[in-house]
């Protein structure tokens, strides 16, 4: 299990997200955010519990709704909204925006805006990671909705036959857009029951729950290390804010909002921590601090530079420039 | 065309084109039971870019479906479906999705009829929000309508005004022969005269929207605004534009082109696709044959840059045409 | 159960069928086929059990080896070798080929030669006949090779979430192109161990009993036209010919073929004709019946004309033409 | 590029096309480890082609392997390994099914680097067997290198000898760029002189493969020989042609092509794929702009009929560019 000064950075993690989420709504409101954001509100206990569980050089390729995968991986709240902000020290250096956050550096390959995409990217990571030998695992997260494509399942099948160390990890938040996934998908687990059509283990887990969560994928992950091949996490949660920019979730019954908001990975952990007999002001001074950090990354995102217009024809090559022709 | 500058000012009310977008799926619905509409969110909650808002209270779950996230299965039910009887409309959201079931663009549906012989019709509509411009970024901004140009047996759709979209999705839907409307992103908000009970605008059929001697500036969707602002700045130096709109890439009114380039002699294309494989190419490669008689000058292409769309505003402008690319051109070939 | 005469007729099929497949196989290696063909000797059970069950009004779409889908729906061989051999009187007028057999008119909906895709336009045909309240039903045919690609994944969901009547027929014949599907595959019934994730019956049936597929397809396709959705058909059999052209199919085992070849659909139909009391020589009658018939199909469509060139420029679009601009 | 008639005339056993695909991958697979091959029956099965025999033997099951029937699984788990030290030769056997895989050509491999600010490379190849002319039919004839045209961030190959085959599959796999890489059905058969120890062919540099004063005939992959078999004709005739072998679409050397217009003051494109929307466009439409001056007669394409492909012989020849169209173009341009 989980120790008390584990929990308690694994909480600092989640409370950093939250705020730099929240910040990014505000943001967004202010105008200060363009084109759009799909925000990890309410999902950060899998984004900290699974990264919790990797190794530094295990490969993670998340979603457009993926601020939390990257700040799990590596990524500083600075560097994000800078990215979001369209400021030339964003991560991507504003070239990338909300949906596309990226710290190969890290081991975080990517953000991908197409649903399912990024499945066969990370059994082709896991693929090389075995063939190079070096024991990395890597690790697909997604929505419920992208069960349903079909890269998702040419993905699974690949993996399985190939026994490849690659984990598909489900963020079950019960919607797509503005429609439940149980309206389009015809099994319960929209991914785990899904799991015996490749073979392979697919577990349900309290994705609110960020001990639960690191330890299942622990779990999954030493035998995928093991050669035993991939598995399927179906975490289980809820977002906080809407799919995304401003939309207010008015499609969501308002019992169902309240009874998830009263299951906050935060508050879970809290919990755990005061069960583990941390005081409440050490807890408090871990909010302080996520949120001295946030509130400095926003006025330096702010403060910073856009980018040089002239950035926008490199980088296509490799060789760093965008020319198709002599 | 003097219809369409006639209808403009016709209009009472303005509508926005989005709201084009379902008054003109609506009618086609209230006429011809055999049209259904399928797609992602499409249903209550009125498509993400509220094109389809109101469908799903006027006609109900068994003729506005949600789905799956599932591009393949949507537009290969569409396909299916059009050819038993119906007349589905389906939505691909992003008009970059279409790369999900590109399959049934590029090998299925516009192949059919003819690989067996003309013995099916697959009377189809795949509508699909287009275009950069709003900080979407590399995945969710591309304009889309050059890949379906690569492909035989498609009709290609894509208005520019709220009028337009009503009287083409018309034609779209009535026609026996699939289509994919690109419904421009950057226009949804925009505002145009409304379009009477019935109206029609036959697909393949451009519009001259403006008038002028000097140099023939053909654009497409969203192009065509950027392409009217620039002919204005012109006209108040001195150079005089005919504008064309050119509405639909197949069928392509060439003879409007032509007929315009007779009388100005210059053409400057104006297109969002990336200059490699972008419309405007095909366009100009017929006009440097056929028209090559009527030519004073080169012929000049304002496309996009050969470089996926960034996200930051300040870049984005770098890479998709704007009025200032289409100014700096036509004065350069004005002066030739 | 099956009576007699039922019997027999699907036996003279299944005769039609496999002479034309070897009328095709050799009208190839004399150079009067060009391009490809893949052959269904050895199918022909699951084309002719399955269509025994379907109504005239009902759909089917099947794949590039459909050669026996076309007969048992209604094509004649004649109309089938002259596709196949240029021919003007050909099916799809010598457009199409060996890959694209349709017979619109007796509800074929066509040949596809892209792995999968046909799935979800049966689908989509189940929808329609759904939405236009005709009790049609829609049948697909695939191979073991297709439930690994997206397209299978999609629609099956599809189907199972609008509960429509539409059957999905694997024909599990072992290989794909030379690869067995075993080597790729994750489960070991690539169709019917898929069932579970969509939530709907998956069966696995003999495929070179034609009783056995009769009997599968029509109780499954009474519970779809009910209104309680699709299901899955895994229909084992083997294919006699190589994968495509002149393909020898060495990569089968020696062993393996044989026990196959003693596996014939068309002797298990025999022997239960045997069983039924039917004469031997009212099977050789059909058995003559069905040389006959072929042997003038190919006379006939080797004496049939080419197309006239100018068709390669018409039936793009409904008016018949092929104009894309002005 | 006298190299390329050195390099043709210097072997002594010719190699076939087929033959060359397998020779240029198994150089580089010797050469860096990192060179692993995926895609449907290339492993002992030597690919559906022959286009990869031999290398299963050579290397084994941990270099080369066979995947389920998955477009989209080998070329995302091909972008996957790229992105991690690899450098995945994936196959998808016909070039017809990229339409399955496209989102991955089109969103996702093409867009990476530049999305994420160039933190990442893509060091692929895609290879595919690519074109018609063989009786396939509409689903497995198309010559889709156009639709990778569309797309900026994607390279792209069409060798026409078997010598350029291994020079530019060297460069290809070498390339730290994502490179689509069209062997054409039609050329698999035919022969030519062997590549040497070693050889690369830069990717975008055409090849003057005839020199001529009258007529500049620019073709790709199977249309270079037709092109070639047009100018002797056209010679006979007294009707000299400059034939240009493209070798690549992106890079694309529009300067072999400007100079070699420079000389003749006429050009003629010879392309497989369909008018609307094929390559010829893009390069013509340069030509209209910079190349204008230099043209004495219109610009001409010899493209594919707007239609799917047929399978008859006598449908398919009438669909596809011969070498009977090009000489009557040419014919037809040199009298203008
Ligand atoms: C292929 C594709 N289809 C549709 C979309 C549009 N879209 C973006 S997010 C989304 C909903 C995804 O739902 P889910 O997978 O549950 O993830 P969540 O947003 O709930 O985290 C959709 C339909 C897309 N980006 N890609
Ligand atoms: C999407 C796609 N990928 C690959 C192919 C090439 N191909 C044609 S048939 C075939 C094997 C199919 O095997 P299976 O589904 O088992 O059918 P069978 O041929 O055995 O009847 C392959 C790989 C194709 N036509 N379409
Ligand atoms: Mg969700
Ligand atoms: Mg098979």
């Amino acid at each position: 299990m989980v120790d008390r000064d584990e929990l308690l950075s694994l909480y600092e993690q989640m409370a950093v997200i939250r705020r730099t989420e929240k910040a990014a709504h505000d943001l967004f409101l202010q105008g200060l955010v363009k084109g759009t954001t799909h925000l990890a509100a309410g999902h950060e206990a899998i984004a900290v519990g699974a990264s919790a569980a990797l190794h530094d050089d295990d490969y993670v390729f998340a979603t457009y709704r993926g601020h939390h995968h990257a700040l799990a991986r590596g990524a500083t709240p600075e560097e994000c909204l800078a990215e979001l902000m369209s400021r030339a020290t964003g991560l991507c250096g504003a070239k990338g925006g909300s949906m596309h956050l990226t710290k190969a550096a890290t081991g975080m390959l990517g953000s991908y805006a197409i649903v399912g995409a990024h499945l066969p990217m990370a059994v082709g990571a896991a693929w090389s990671a075995r063939l190079r030998g070096t024991g990395q695992l890597a690790v697909a997260f997604f929505g419920d909705g992208a069960t349903n494509i079909g890269a998702f399942h040419e993905a699974l099948n690949l993996a399985a036959v190939w026994k490849l160390p690659v984990l598909f990890v489900c963020e079950n938040n019960l919607y797509m857009e503005y429609t439940p996934i149980a309206d389009v998908t015809a099994v319960a687990h929209p991914a785990a029951d899904r799991a015996p059509a490749y073979g392979i283990p697919g577990e349900v887990v309290d994705g609110n729950d960020v001990v639960a969560v690191r330890e299942t994928v622990a779990r999954l992950a030493r035998r995928a290390r093991a050669g035993d091949g991939p598995a399927i996490v179906e975490a289980q949660t809820y977002r906080h804010f809407g799919h995304s920019r401003a939309d207010p979730a008015a499609y969501r019954p308002a019992e169902e909002v309240e009874r998830w908001l009263k299951h906050d990975p935060l508050d879970l952990a809290r919990g755990r921590l005061v069960e583990l007999g941390v005081r409440p002001e050490t807890v408090t001074a871990a909010d302080d601090r996520a949120r001295a950090v946030v509130e400095k990354a926003v006025e330096a995102a702010k403060a910073a530079p856009g980018p040089d217009p002239s950035e926008a024809l490199t980088d296509v090559w490799a060789d760093g420039g965008a020319a198709w022709r002599t | 065309m003097a219809d369409v500058t006639a209808e403009r000012a016709a209009g009472t009310r303005e509508i926005t084109y989005r709201e084009a977008v379902a008054e003109g799926i609506a009618r086609e619905m209230r006429r011809d039971p055999a049209v259904v509409c399928l797609g992602e969110d499409i249903g209550e909650a009125g498509g993400v870019f509220k094109t389809t808002a109101g469908l799903f209270k006027e006609f109900g779950p068994e003729r506005v479906w949600d789905t799956p996230i599932s591009e393949q299965a949507i537009v290969g039910a569409a396909m299916g479906a059009a050819m038993t009887g119906m007349r589905p409309v389906a939505e691909i959201m992003f008009s970059d999705f279409l790369a999900c079931c590109w399959d049934y663009l590029a090998n299925e549906i516009p192949k059919v009829r003819y690989m067996t012989g003309g013995q099916v019709t697959v009377p189809l509509v795949v509508r699909t929000a287009n275009g950069g411009g709003l900080g979407f970024g590399a995945q969710h901004s591309q304009a889309t309508e050059n890949w379906a140009l690569t492909i035989p047996g498609l009709k290609i759709a894509a208005p520019s005004t709220p009028a337009d979209v009503i009287g083409m999705m018309a034609a779209a839907i009535r026609s026996d022969d699939p289509v994919v409307f690109f419904e421009h992103k950057g226009l949804l908000a925009t505002k145009g005269a409304p379009a009477p009970p019935g109206h029609q605008v036959e697909l393949g059929r451009a519009a001259v929207v403006r008038e002028g001697a000097d140099v023939t500036l053909v654009a497409l969707a969203s192009m065509v605004p950027v392409a009217l602002k620039a002919a204005e700045l012109l006209g108040a130096d001195g150079i005089d534009t005919d504008v064309v709109d050119l509405r639909c890439l197949v069928p392509l009114d060439v003879a409007t082109v032509l007929a315009s380039l007779a009388r100005t002699s210059r053409l400057v294309t104006v297109e969002e696709n990336p200059y490699q494989g972008g419309w405007g190419a095909t366009l100009v490669s017929v006009v440097a044959d056929e028209g090559f008689g009527l030519l004073d000058a080169p012929v000049r292409r304002v496309a996009g840059e050969c470089v996926p769309l960034p996200f930051a505003d300040a870049l984005e402008e770098r890479v998709i045409p704007t009025v200032d690319k289409v100014v700096t051109a036509v004065r350069t070939l004005a002066a030739y």
